[in-house]
């Protein structure tokens, strides 16, 4: 192990620890907006409405995000024309924006597919409950189907999240100096590959960590209403669930 | 056949850097530097066995017993010394700039200034760059020196700066790089290029070092590396 | 008062080829309560489920206060409403307490309670807040507002569910067996706010499978046989002299 | 028609190993998530703190460091200890097993919070209904939990697939030719990127019709005695 | 006859600052029929599940047949079974019915009956089968066995659970509100399965509300209130002649 050379990088491995997480939050924030209506579009039952939505996930689940981040990166490069013309070759011409619209779309993918579980898992006797309070369409969700949804969804969603911050260090094939194309950059010219790699590697895991304890905050608070009251009794194996579905 | 070396060999090599090494549509691996390695196992008296190897795991696979010697155009540098050993070199080649046609540049801290510059990522040329240009110019780095042309040609970049036979064979002489051209002087400074492409194996394997020097002399010797040099690049590459 | 608040006309449903609903016609006043008795698996639940179009009736009409629900049939000839936002305007207007209370397990009992009238209704938080506690407090269970629904014991959860439905103080209230889970003495409890809502001109329909509170609260009694209505009429009526057979059988039972 | 310049044949190889890789590793990773999610609800502390050093550490390295310390790390570690007792070895990981072992480790750990969530989501009074009648816990889990669990871990577990199926990928750093490293070879021998990854990505998207196929069907069957009628 | 069945000793239950059971003891001989009532919240749920250990007691002991069921205390001074194994042994001789049914909604009804008895009984399959769809038979639903639960009515749901329960042939049922889902009819017909069953010697608990049928299926009553038993005795003792205060206010309650 060489220690020097950590030590000289760190600066420059801080600063690509900013921008990864930079590209993880702004595309974590927009892409779950993109995916709640996707979800539920994607339930219609109007093929319309559905078969679109529908491809759209299919096609970013179903292709690797390092081809979706060439597809729209250098094939945005053959365009630049037509880019150009209709004046968006600016945007397009950044690697930052292409970057963060590529994991957005995908991250958005991916959500919508595991809400669109969890919105499945809702037990129906509560929605219908709802229903008949005369709750309706985006009351209904946003008031009782989304928020269930979320608490069946957390764990997965979770999962989805790392997902992304992981995914974030594909940037660096677009030339975005983030922590792993800073450590690439710097193991590639020095060899110190495990070094590097390493501390680039507990640098993801600072961040998971940070990450984990603000969604596990989120998780306990969201879900008082599975906890033992104060407990006493021993598990969570033991405990009654209310009405009956 | 060289006495005292051993009677097996297996090489690494990366099989993703046309022409130097690639593997064709039958799935044989095939290029410069493949070629020279069976000249040089001929002249050893080895037998000698390939495996492919994704050019981020090369130097770990060597170290980790996984095959004997890199032969894969890797530049002998300084960085690299310290976790392998390499022979003496078996060919050199210079690294360019290259811009489209009819851009006026003078490759100088100030004729650069300002200009966005791509080139292949943990290459001898992306150090080169940083090193001399590095305060003036933007540099962008790619995985590999073909993503890097494509930026080019998108307009992204303004220059490309790489090795010279990679760029011509890869890129100039392709239909897309019809409008771009080498822009000022090879540069092949041995502070940052080396003593030219070696091959590498693991440290203090001094035996299989001197072997392979021994048969690059021979081949160089009786014309074996001329010929090879001449089927791929109508030249010979060796250098000086 | 002497308004139809509640005008069915033969309702027909059907599950599969099981016809569980066999056309059934029902009119009830403004401050009416209309018991309704029969076996089990009768389609007790399936009609007042029915009224709020959580099941969609196969034909039939309904008519709430002097608004019609519109049905229509879609493409593939199932029976669908016409105009969802007429359905959930009349939705609000009807308040149902279910037979497994389907109280919402993420929330607490308050927020169960307060959920669809600071939401639905727009009713200032405040407000809500004070009408539900007082509605707890009425049903018995103050204590347990703070409480999520999987703490609560069965008749604590019924009762929340009650409560559930009355803040929304909607003009007919549909009960799925409301007192299932209590004891006498709380249903006593009950039968004192029922009488309390009727005098305030609600009306009310409600399954029960107790005779004695059906006698006592309704001012009419129907009795569901099969999908069919098979005796209806005031309680001193239907349970002193029924007409049909069935119905008679029905109610002497006595173990 | 595309001009593959006769580099079909090398990616249908790929396409296969990939295939298989992903398969397996799939495999792997559903019986470690099933494991950790036992272990993160297990009664015992030091378990359920295993656990959650498995989940939190692998998830938070980055996977193609785990990869690279699996097969070139642990080679290297048993050598340079043997070499030290003097013994001359050359320790070679099947590339292979190694591939499946690292990717099913690691998405072992996103198994385990897919498998937990699901775990919570099951009414517990299906659980009791189990226990009262006498089923031991692996009986209870076997014919009740597992049953409802799939219900709701199946979109997870969905989504854990196509990632691992892409992360695939990962393993061309130990000489695996799978589907992305033979088109990347292709494309370079080619000087056709386009085509090559255009191509790669219409067998992944073909390998995602099926895997969705799959997946729908098996949602209908998780989700027997749900859904109304 | 007349062998202790089951013994329960000063059971006492909290739920974090809430004692719901203070002190609760109770002796059933073969082939008794005890009946607890109380109200709402009295914790009658909270004891029956406190038997077969889905509530792990704070202390107290409790001994079925003659094996007295063993717990401990964990490192932070948990009451916890001291050996798992007993306590499902233990539970396969108690059969219990839910106050929410808690019928498996993954399988047919017919799936849920025979379940137990087939994996953890080890009854060959097609015997299972044949009781299974006698037992249905018994509580009416025998057209249901292939349904799920989900499409089931409220009554038809609570005899399904009965059935899985009685399926198992367990020596002692424990029954929260069998009735409160059925119609006089069914009612009186769960009275004459359980009759029988008492004949055939098996020991019952009963939580019910309904007084009437405690009167009729009970050899002996218990009275609940705040976590402590106020009176108990034969049906005719602890209904026409009650000695606590607070027993005669709950049985007086006349609606
Ligand atoms: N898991 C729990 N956590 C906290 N409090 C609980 C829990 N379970 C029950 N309680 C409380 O314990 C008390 C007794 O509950 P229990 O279910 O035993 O009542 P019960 O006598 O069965 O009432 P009912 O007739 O309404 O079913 C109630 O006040 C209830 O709120
Ligand atoms: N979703 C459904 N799919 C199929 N059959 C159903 C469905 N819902 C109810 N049924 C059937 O319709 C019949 C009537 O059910 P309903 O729930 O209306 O009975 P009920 O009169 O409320 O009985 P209970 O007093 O037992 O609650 C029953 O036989 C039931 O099995
Ligand atoms: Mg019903
Ligand atoms: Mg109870």
């Amino acid at each position: 192990m060489d220690f020097s050379i950590i030590l000289k990088t760190l600066p420059d491995l801080i600063d690509g620890a900013f921008l990864t997480i930079q590209i993880t939050a702004l595309s974590v924030v927009i892409g779950l907006c993109l995916a709640m209506p996707l979800a539920i579009l994607r339930l219609s039952r109007n093929p319309l409405i559905q078969a679109p939505v529908y491809s759209f996930i299919f096609f970013f689940r179903g292709t690797p995000l390092l081809v979706q981040l060439f597809l729209i990166y250098y094939g945005s490069g053959q365009f630049v024309q037509e880019l150009r013309a209709v004046g968006l070759w600016g945007m397009f011409r950044e690697a930052y924006f292409c970057g963060v619209l590529t994991l957005t779309l995908n991250t958005a993918a991916y959500t919508a597919e595991i809400l669109r579980g969890a919105i499945q898992g809702v037990p129906h006797g509560e929605v219908e409950a709802a229903r008949a309070c005369g709750m309706r369409g985006f009351l209904l969700y946003r008031r009782i189907v989304m928020p269930k949804a979320f608490r069946l969804a957390w764990p997965a969603y979770t999962n989805e999240v790392i997902f992304l911050l992981q995914a974030t260090s594909l940037v660096s094939i677009i030339t975005l100096m983030d922590i792993t194309g800073i450590a690439s950059k710097v193991a590639a010219r020095s060899f110190a590959f495990y070094e590097l790699y390493l501390t680039a590697a507990v640098m993801y895991l600072i961040l998971v960590y940070a990450l984990l304890y603000v969604f596990k905050r989120i998780e306990y608070r969201i879900s008082g209403h599975l906890r033992e009251a104060k407990s006493q009794s021993s598990s969570a194996m033991m405990r009654d669930t209310a009405a009956a579905e | 056949a060289i006495e005292g070396c051993p009677d097996s060999i297996v090489v690494g090599t990366e099989g993703a850097y046309p022409p130097f090494n690639y593997i064709d549509e039958g799935g044989n691996l095939k290029g410069f530097d493949v070629d020279i390695a069976n000249a040089l196992c001929d002249e050893i008296g080895a037998e000698c066995t390939f495996q492919t190897q994704d050019w981020a795991g090369i130097i770990p696979g060597l170290l980790a017993n996984k095959y004997d010697a890199i032969i894969a155009s890797m530049s002998i540098t300084a960085e690299r010394e310290e976790k392998v050993d390499f022979t003496k070199k078996y060919y050199q080649s210079p690294a360019r700039f290259a811009g489209p046609k009819g851009m006026d540049v003078e490759i100088s801290e100030d004729g650069l200034d300002g200009m966005i510059v791509g080139t292949q990522r943990a290459t001898v040329s992306e150090n080169f760059l940083r090193d001399n240009f590095g305060d003036v110019i933007d540099i962008k780095t790619y995985d590999t020196q073909e993503e890097a042309s494509l930026d080019l040609i998108s307009g992204r970049l303004d220059l490309v700066f790489a090795d010279a036979i990679k760029l011509q064979e890869g890129f100039l002489a392709s239909d897309d790089g019809e409008s771009y051209e080498f822009k000022g002087p090879s540069f092949s400074d041995p502070e940052w290029f080396g003593e030219g492409i070696g091959i590498a194996v693991r440290p203090g394997e001094d035996t299989l070092r001197q072997c392979f020097n021994e048969a690059i002399d021979n081949i160089l010797a009786d014309g074996t590396y001329e010929r090879i040099s001449n089927e791929h690049f109508g030249m010979n590459i060796y250098g000086e | 008062m002497g308004q139809d608040a509640l005008n069915i006309k033969d309702i027909h449903k059907s599950f599969g080829t099981l016809e569980v609903l066999k056309g059934i016609s029902l009119k009830a006043q403004t401050g009416d309560v209309i018991a309704l008795i029969g076996s089990s698996g009768s389609g007790k639940s399936t009609f007042l489920r029915c009224i709020n179009l959580l099941e969609i009736p196969d034909s039939g009409t309904i008519t709430v206060g002097d608004e019609e629900i519109k049905l229509t049939r879609n493409r593939r000839g199932e029976s669908v409403p016409a105009n969802l936002r007429q359905v959930d305007r009349i939705r609000t207007r009807l308040g149902m307490v279910f037979q497994n209370f389907n109280l919402w397990t993420h929330m607490t009992i308050l927020e169960n309670v307060i959920e669809a009238p600071v939401h639905v209704q727009k009713v200032p938080r405040k407000e809500a807040v004070e009408l539900a506690k007082e509605l707890l407090d009425k049903v018995g269970i103050a204590d347990k507002a703070d409480a999520f629904p999987i703490h609560l014991s069965g008749g604590q959860q019924q009762r929340a569910a009650i409560a559930r439905a009355l803040a929304m103080q909607p003009e007919v209230l549909l009960f799925d067996e409301p007192t299932s889970a209590l004891d006498p003495e709380l249903v006593g409890e009950v039968l004192r706010v029922m009488r309390q809502l009727a005098e305030e001109g609600r009306t009310m329909l409600i399954v029960t499978h107790e005779m004695g509170f059906a006698r006592e609260v309704a001012s009419e009694v129907i009795f569901l046989h099969q999908g069919r209505v098979e005796e209806q009429g005031p309680p001193t009526q239907v349970f002193d002299n029924p007409s049909s057979e069935r119905c008679r059988q029905f109610l002497q039972t006595n173990y | 028609m595309i001009d593959l310049k006769g580099y079909g044949p090398f990616l249908l190889d790929g396409f296969r190993l990939t295939v298989m890789v992903g398969v397996t590793s799939m495999a792997v990773a559903v019986l470690l998530g099933l494991l950790g999610a036992w272990a993160k609800l297990s009664h015992s502390r030091s378990v359920r703190a295993i656990a959650e050093v498995y989940t939190t550490v692998v998830r938070g390295v980055p996977e193609l460091v785990l990869i690279l310390l699996v097969y070139y790390g642990v080679p290297t570690l048993v050598q340079d200890l043997l070499a030290g007792f003097g013994f001359e070895v050359r320790v070679d990981l099947n590339p292979f097993l190694a591939g499946v072992l690292t990717i099913g480790f690691i998405y072992g750990a996103f198994s385990t919070e897919v498998f937990r969530g699901a775990y919570l989501a099951v009414p517990k009074g299906q659980i009791e209904a189990a226990r009262a009648c006498g089923m031991s816990r692996a009986l209870m889990v076997r014919r009740v939990l597992l049953p409802q669990m799939w219900r709701y871990a199946l979109p997870g577990l969905g989504n854990v697939w196509m990632v691992l199926l892409k992360a695939t990928a990962l393993i061309s750093v130990i000489e695996l030719h799978e589907l992305m490293r033979a088109a990347q070879v292709a494309a370079q021998a080619t000087r056709l990127p386009f085509t090559f990854f255009f191509i790669a990505a219409l067998m992944y998207l073909a390998l995602t019709i099926v895997s969705m196929l799959v997946q729908q069907r098996l949602e209908t069957w998780a989700n027997r005695g749900v859904r109304r009628a």
